[in-house]
């Protein structure tokens, strides 16, 4: 009998470690694959952001460029010319 | 139907998951087991593939029509099949010692 | 035929250069940047240039027959060219750095 009683409890025990084993497993897996996949989908969202930003910048940038660069050529016409206009009615 | 016997030994082996239980979160061992098996996972490098495996998806399904519950419906299968065997392993040996050392439960 | 996925990366630049000009403006940082490239375009010696091709210009049309607008027309594409690359690439690299300072964005 008390042969019989050790080993139900041992037969006992191992199942229980079992379920353990298999329960502990799955809780640390879930809350893992919940961790990774938020901070990998927040990565994934900035790398994006960043992107944009770079890409949206260069647009302006180039679009910017070509605002000031126009003012800054009208000047310089203008400027010759009437430069060139004074000197010719000074000759004059 | 169940005996009488069946109901009694269902109880029994209850009151003993809960005692066990009980025991694991009380002697702090619950989280040091859940502590062993998050660094075991990432020194096997289950940790990378499941990031490797996020990234597919995130590629896979576009950026803008995926949610973290998407994420992780679609990425717990895999993470679940490719836990090593020696870590899994490795847990029930340290539970098993855990129940042995204490004997008197 | 356009995804769904360009059509709405397409929006996103779209409202984020509108975010990114209306910073610009709002921060005084346009004004800067313009007076800077002023700056930049005498130092590298562009607008010396730019005057001498104007003259160039003036002479061969002669000076009755050109106007302001004629002569912008004429010297527009090669001031375009003569913008050196490192002062185009100076200040994209300060709008970067002023975004990264903006993290709003």
């Amino acid at each position: 009998e008390e042969r019989r009683r050790k080993q139900e409890r041992e037969r006992l025990l191992a199942q229980l470690s079992q379920a353990l084993a298999v329960e502990l497993m799955d809780l640390v897996v879930a809350e893992c694959v919940r961790e990774t996949s938020s901070r990998e989908l927040k990565r994934a969202v900035e790398t994006e952001r960043r992107a944009c930003v770079a890409r949206c910048s260069e647009d302006v940038w180039d679009h910017l460029m070509d605002l000031f660069l126009e003012e800054e050529i009208f000047q310089s016409a203008r400027e010759t010319l009437q430069e060139l206009q004074c000197f010719c009615k000074c000759l004059q | 139907m169940m005996s009488t016997y069946n109901i009694s030994k269902m109880n029994k082996d209850a009151q003993m998951r809960a005692t066990i239980n009980q025991k694991l979160i009380e002697t702090g061992e619950r989280e040091r087991l859940k502590e062993l098996l998050r660094a075991k996972l990432i020194e096997c490098g289950w940790k990378d593939q499941l990031k490797a495996h996020c990234k597919d998806v995130i590629k896979e399904k576009g950026l803008e029509h995926v949610t973290v519950d998407d994420l992780v419906a679609e990425i717990t299968p895999k993470g679940r099949a490719l836990v090593p065997d020696s870590v899994k392993k490795e847990l029930l040996q340290r539970i098993r010692t855990f129940l042995a050392q204490h004997a008197s439960l």
